[in-house]
């Protein structure tokens, strides 16, 4: 989007009074921009509640880690990359995949594990990807994703294609020895890469209290010579501010930027939570009070973007195309059991 | 064992030797990623930590390498630290802790100290889970002098032989596959100790001898009373543990039958049954032989997510069905 | 091959084969620690760095896990990474990246991606490095489906297959024997690519196939000569390739000569024998088997620091000649 | 030494003129102690001399990890620590060895593969220990000993010993996975445990500058919440007060500390190493205007605790103990190849 973030610029949202009080966003992106942004919230929100039936239905089998709550961070942080940028992403990763323009229909498919699934069945919500809007995947390994992003920025660089690489992690990933190992080769490469901590307070059970020796993520940053910088996850402006920034410096050659999006996930951590370990009220608190998507929607009408109506309108917009993109997955057909070993290697190997 | 025996399931049977070790000895504490107040992430450990508090049930956080590691320091210093990988695939990021530090440091350092360490690996396909949370990595700490590593198949044997890893001296790797955990059986209480080197033969036969672990003992039975019913006695031997392999058990019931047959859910190639197979034909009971040996392993690819797929990549019942019917019936 | 063949070392083959690939593509990069100016703990890259300069010969951190995982994230996304191991023992360290990332990327996305990345590991004993820098870990990533996994015994194949690797759209894993490196052997100019998934006959015979790896090539080779002067003619089969292995030749070789022994330096439980034997014990060659299987692998212990221990520790040629007496002579 | 140090502390060395002007070790520690402390550190010196020699001979075989140039380091961090106090050493680890209190003739034998060494022959160079005297063993691989350390401060704090561990690691290793896990385990948990980051300047061939996106590697202490110390590593006495410091604090159950001790290794990495990386000017200069063995004994001339005369009999004595050492592990027997699989386990398996 950032070269049409560019162009935007010039008729960005009109407004009543001076528009540079505005926060980013608005100052940035055209307001066919900011709803389709909206939009995409909403798929993400209305995917993962139509997961959620569907695994209950039993239509789903394994588990899923459910993003409801981060809708804002996973479109904020995407809003000023470009389609040829890349991203790689995590266990939770379905707003990501949503975020960076993969087609829900193709993901409820992976999911009901049939062949038009983005990974052929194969691979499921763990492993949800499109390769074709720059997702090179989600990740069944907390911290996996690091290294391979620097990897990809590093293919950036070296074949100077201008791409950007953000990596997606959460707050527990950040204690894994490879976020010290990838951050550390990032920047001393000065590769253009731009690493998204998604603290959402927990990794499964355990407060980042438990687990982290500091307070913010973020602060770890100095640790590798790059700006931290700490976000409201739930408000999209100042997601995708920060981002723009980041990708920014990343794409003038002047090396990573570790942002942390401050959230919180209203779902349990996968399927076998019983959530012992926070309280209703912190996360009723949460839900009530600090919502991404009723936050920006918020927004959209005290700046005059939306009214309600075309608020809704939205809503319902996506409900369809959620409706839709469950049939599709349902009478998709299933893989072939002869399939089995289909794409172990890239040249099937001659005995 | 004449007075009826309780049931419990293999995580309860788990648990419950976790809690007499710790009962008996204050230098055993339990290690892993949310195993405190999430109970583990198949309830395992459960309730433990209410029992015994978060300085001997401690949640470390998500640094398998690091949390190994740290496993091996208390070990080798006074602590009979228990350590659970959340998943066995995980495991990848600690072989370095696992395999150049704990299975070695003994040796290396000419028997100057000791490494009394337990790890525990849930494993194996079937959960839905795909490629990175279904491997079945066995045969490569079963590689590795200097670590024990085992795989009990039922609540009995995973209780006798949790408390006998706890009271060993060495490193000792305990796989767990994880559709085995809600699987229930007869448990004695109190505490008692299964061997760590012995296999076990759970059904006597003459027709074809069935080496099998884990899980696959369980489809190996099923398979034997079906067999039996076509007139084929199947002789179903329980592997349990890996390293050492208990090459006498296997040696006298091959020689026994004449016939052998590994099942495994580990990758076929390179798996615990190809162990299995060179250690009888390097045997005295080669020359018993009637037959090749067959190998019923895990598909030569990662564990697919779609559930018709991910059940066609491991070894079933049919398949060990169909392999005896052939190996006893001469069709090979 | 009439022409004399210049001689080159198997360390200056490796280098000559990256050299050629770096020229050719110039999406090929080399990454390692210290492969830089310092040329390699092994003297392997030696002075690429100043013919390619330091974007293409990169010095990594001491980040065996990230370095690993830099490479699979640039071989996914358009470079043709070439990665170095210092010793295969670190590769411990980089298990997830391999096993769990580059191994099963492709499979786990439904073909939309390849991996094509290259990784070399300095492997095996024998340099008084102990315990910790003396591993033969080939099985483990022999045992992993997505893999592609050789071992080169002579500086023609390594070239040969080494660009083979580079040009193979999937993971390469290519094990490197420490002492190999300053043999010398005749090696062609120029680009050319010897299969990744085909053993060599290296020397025929009609009274026992020797399948051996690696460094063992050598020693059968040593052994079966000294064989032939007592009349015993030992076929030597150089596996050359562990991930797939090349049934077809081994096979074909036992029916002829009805005898086997397998020499390989890994732990000889769950090594590479252990899957020789077992697919010779599965094939159609059983029937031709007069002799158990024999195999001859390192001891089960860590490799020690004293240089005796350390060679008692790994077949040795007098080990093959006596174990290729007896299977011949039927003491066995 | 430590419960010695605080008796000593009434009755150190006594100067003409104000003693507490005069740096941390003349004023805690007793002149017997300041001269064991120069016997050792010759010690150290000489016994990688001898074994370079030896190595020479083709007495010795493998390679060998050289810290001549180093010896204030090891010293001074090993002056406040008791024998029960634990350490983790690293490859290079002759001198953490030896400063704990390890004997260099059963280091020799050791090296010399045979029986009588620590490690009975089977460890060598790189896998030197003492247990009896509180080294957990030197390590082959980089970064290993770093989580081993956390492990053994855990013990110390669960049952209650009162020791304090020590964990010697490189600069180099400070970029390994198993840094940012254990010094952050460390911290949550605050355990008794010292960091010590022997910054030679190089990790084998590359420049911290090369590998390392901060200055100093204390820098990253504050990305675990603890404090990091950064000391001339070649000035024992400021190495032995960071040393001190740290080690009350673990004591008093305050938690980790990282010290980073600014040195340089004389010899190249290893045997192998052809030093293409440094100039000689670079050498040159530590060499003969920084090394620790001569600014102590001038400091211990200056300070008028020892005469130059008194310093030359230290260094003779040393002679004697490693010519005795060399004599000793020559004439120890070689190991029988039939305790080949002799303690690979503690209890030998019966099948
Ligand atoms: C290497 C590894 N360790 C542990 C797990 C199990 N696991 C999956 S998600 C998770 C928590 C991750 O926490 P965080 O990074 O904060 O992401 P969040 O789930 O909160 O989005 C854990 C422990 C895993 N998948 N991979
Ligand atoms: C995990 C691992 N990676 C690489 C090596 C090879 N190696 C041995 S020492 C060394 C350099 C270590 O540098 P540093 O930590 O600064 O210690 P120094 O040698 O300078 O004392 C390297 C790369 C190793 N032994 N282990
Ligand atoms: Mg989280
Ligand atoms: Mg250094």
């Amino acid at each position: 989007m950032a070269a049409q973030a560019r162009a935007a610029q010039a008729d960005a949202v009109p407004q009543d009074g001076d528009a540079s009080n505005l926060p980013f966003i608005y100052r940035t992106y055209s307001r066919e921009q900011l709803l389709a942004a909206l939009h995409r919230m909403h798929l993400i929100r209305q995917f993962e509640e139509g997961a959620e039936e569907s695994y209950m239905r039993g239509l789903i089998h394994g588990t899923m880690h459910l993003s409801i709550g981060q809708e804002a961070s996973a479109m904020g942080i995407c809003m000023p990359l470009s389609k040829e940028d890349q991203i790689t992403s995590t266990h939770r990763g379905h707003g990501h995949c949503i975020a960076k323009g993969a087609e829900v229909s193709r993901m409820f498919a992976e999911f009901f594990g049939k062949t038009t699934g983005y990974c052929a069945g194969r691979g499921g919500s763990m492993h949800i990807a499109d390769v074709t809007t720059g997702n090179l995947g989600a990740n069944g390994i907390v911290g996996g994703g690091l290294p391979i992003a620097v990897g990809a920025a590093l293919t950036a660089k070296r074949l100077k294609t201008g791409k950007v690489v953000v990596c997606f992690f959460g707050d527990g990933a950040n204690n894994e020895g490879a976020f010290h190992e990838a951050l550390n080769m990032a920047a001393v490469w000065k590769l253009p890469v731009v690493f998204v901590c998604e603290n959402n307070g927990y990794g499964m059970s355990t407060s980042t209290a438990r687990s982290t020796a500091v307070a913010n993520i973020a602060d770890r940053a100095a640790a590798y010579g790059m700006p931290g910088v700490i976000v409201d996850g739930n408000v999209l402006s100042d997601v995708a501010e920060a981002s723009h920034d980041a990708v920014e410096r990343a794409r003038r050659g002047e090396g990573p930027t570790l942002i942390e999006c401050k959230t919180y996930r209203y779902r349990g951590h996968s399927k076998s939570d019983r959530n012992r370990y926070r309280t209703k009220d912190e996360i009723e608190d949460w839900m009530n009070n600090r919502d991404p998507i009723v936050r920006y929607e918020a927004q959209l009408q005290e700046f005059g973007i939306a009214t309600r109506g075309e608020l809704d309108a939205v809503q319902e917009a996506v409900r369809q195309e959620i409706a839709a993109g469950i049939e599709f997955a349902k009478e998709s057909p299933m893989p072939e059991l002869s399939g089995l070993a289909d794409n172990v290697y890239t040249a099937e190997v001659s005995r | 064992m004449n007075a009826p025996v309780r049931e419990l399931s293999y995580s309860q049977a788990i648990k419950e030797a976790m809690a007499i070790a710790m009962e008996n000895d204050e230098r055993v504490v339990l290690m892993g990623e949310d195993i405190g107040v999430y109970g583990g992430a198949f309830q395992v450990t459960g309730d433990l930590v209410e029992r015994f508090g978060t300085d001997r049930v401690m949640d470390t956080p998500i640094s398998e390498l690091g949390g190994a590691g740290v496993a091996v320091g208390a070990a080798v210093t006074g602590l009979r630290p228990i350590f659970e990988f959340q998943f066995s695939d995980f495991a990848a990021l600690a072989m370095e802790q696992i395999v150049n530090q704990a299975a070695k440091m003994r040796y290396m350092l000419g028997g100057a100290v000791s490494v009394p360490l337990v790890m525990r690996f849930p494993a194996g396909s079937g959960t839905g889970a795909a490629a990175q949370h279904s491997q079945s990595l066995e045969a490569w700490l079963g590689h590795v002098p200097g670590l024990k590593v085992i795989q009990p198949a039922t609540p009995h044997d995973v209780k006798g032989m949790l408390l006998a890893a706890v009271a060993d001296p060495d490193p000792v790797m305990i796989f767990e596959h994880k559709l085995l955990y809600k699987m229930k059986g007869p448990v004695p209480e109190g505490h008692y100790t299964v061997p760590l080197d012995k296999a076990d033969v759970r059904r006597q036969g003459r027709d074809v001898t069935i080496v099998a672990t884990s899980i696959m003992v369980h489809k190996a039975l099923e398979a034997a009373g079906q067999l039996a019913a076509e007139g084929i006695e199947a002789e179903v031997v329980d592997l349990r543990s890996i390293r050492p392999i208990d090459g006498e058990t296997i040696i006298a019931s091959v020689k026994k039958t004449t016939r052998l047959i590994c099942v495994y859910e580990g990758v076929k190639t390179l798996g615990v049954g190809a162990e299995i197979s060179a250690l009888i034909a390097e045997s005295e009971a080669f020359d018993y032989l009637d037959a090749p040996i067959v190998r019923l392993g895990g598909s030569e690819t990662p564990i697919p997510y779609n559930p018709e797929l991910e059940k066609a990549a491991v070894p079933q019942v049919p398949d060990i069905l169909a392999a005896s019917r052939d190996l006893v019936r001469g069709a090979r």
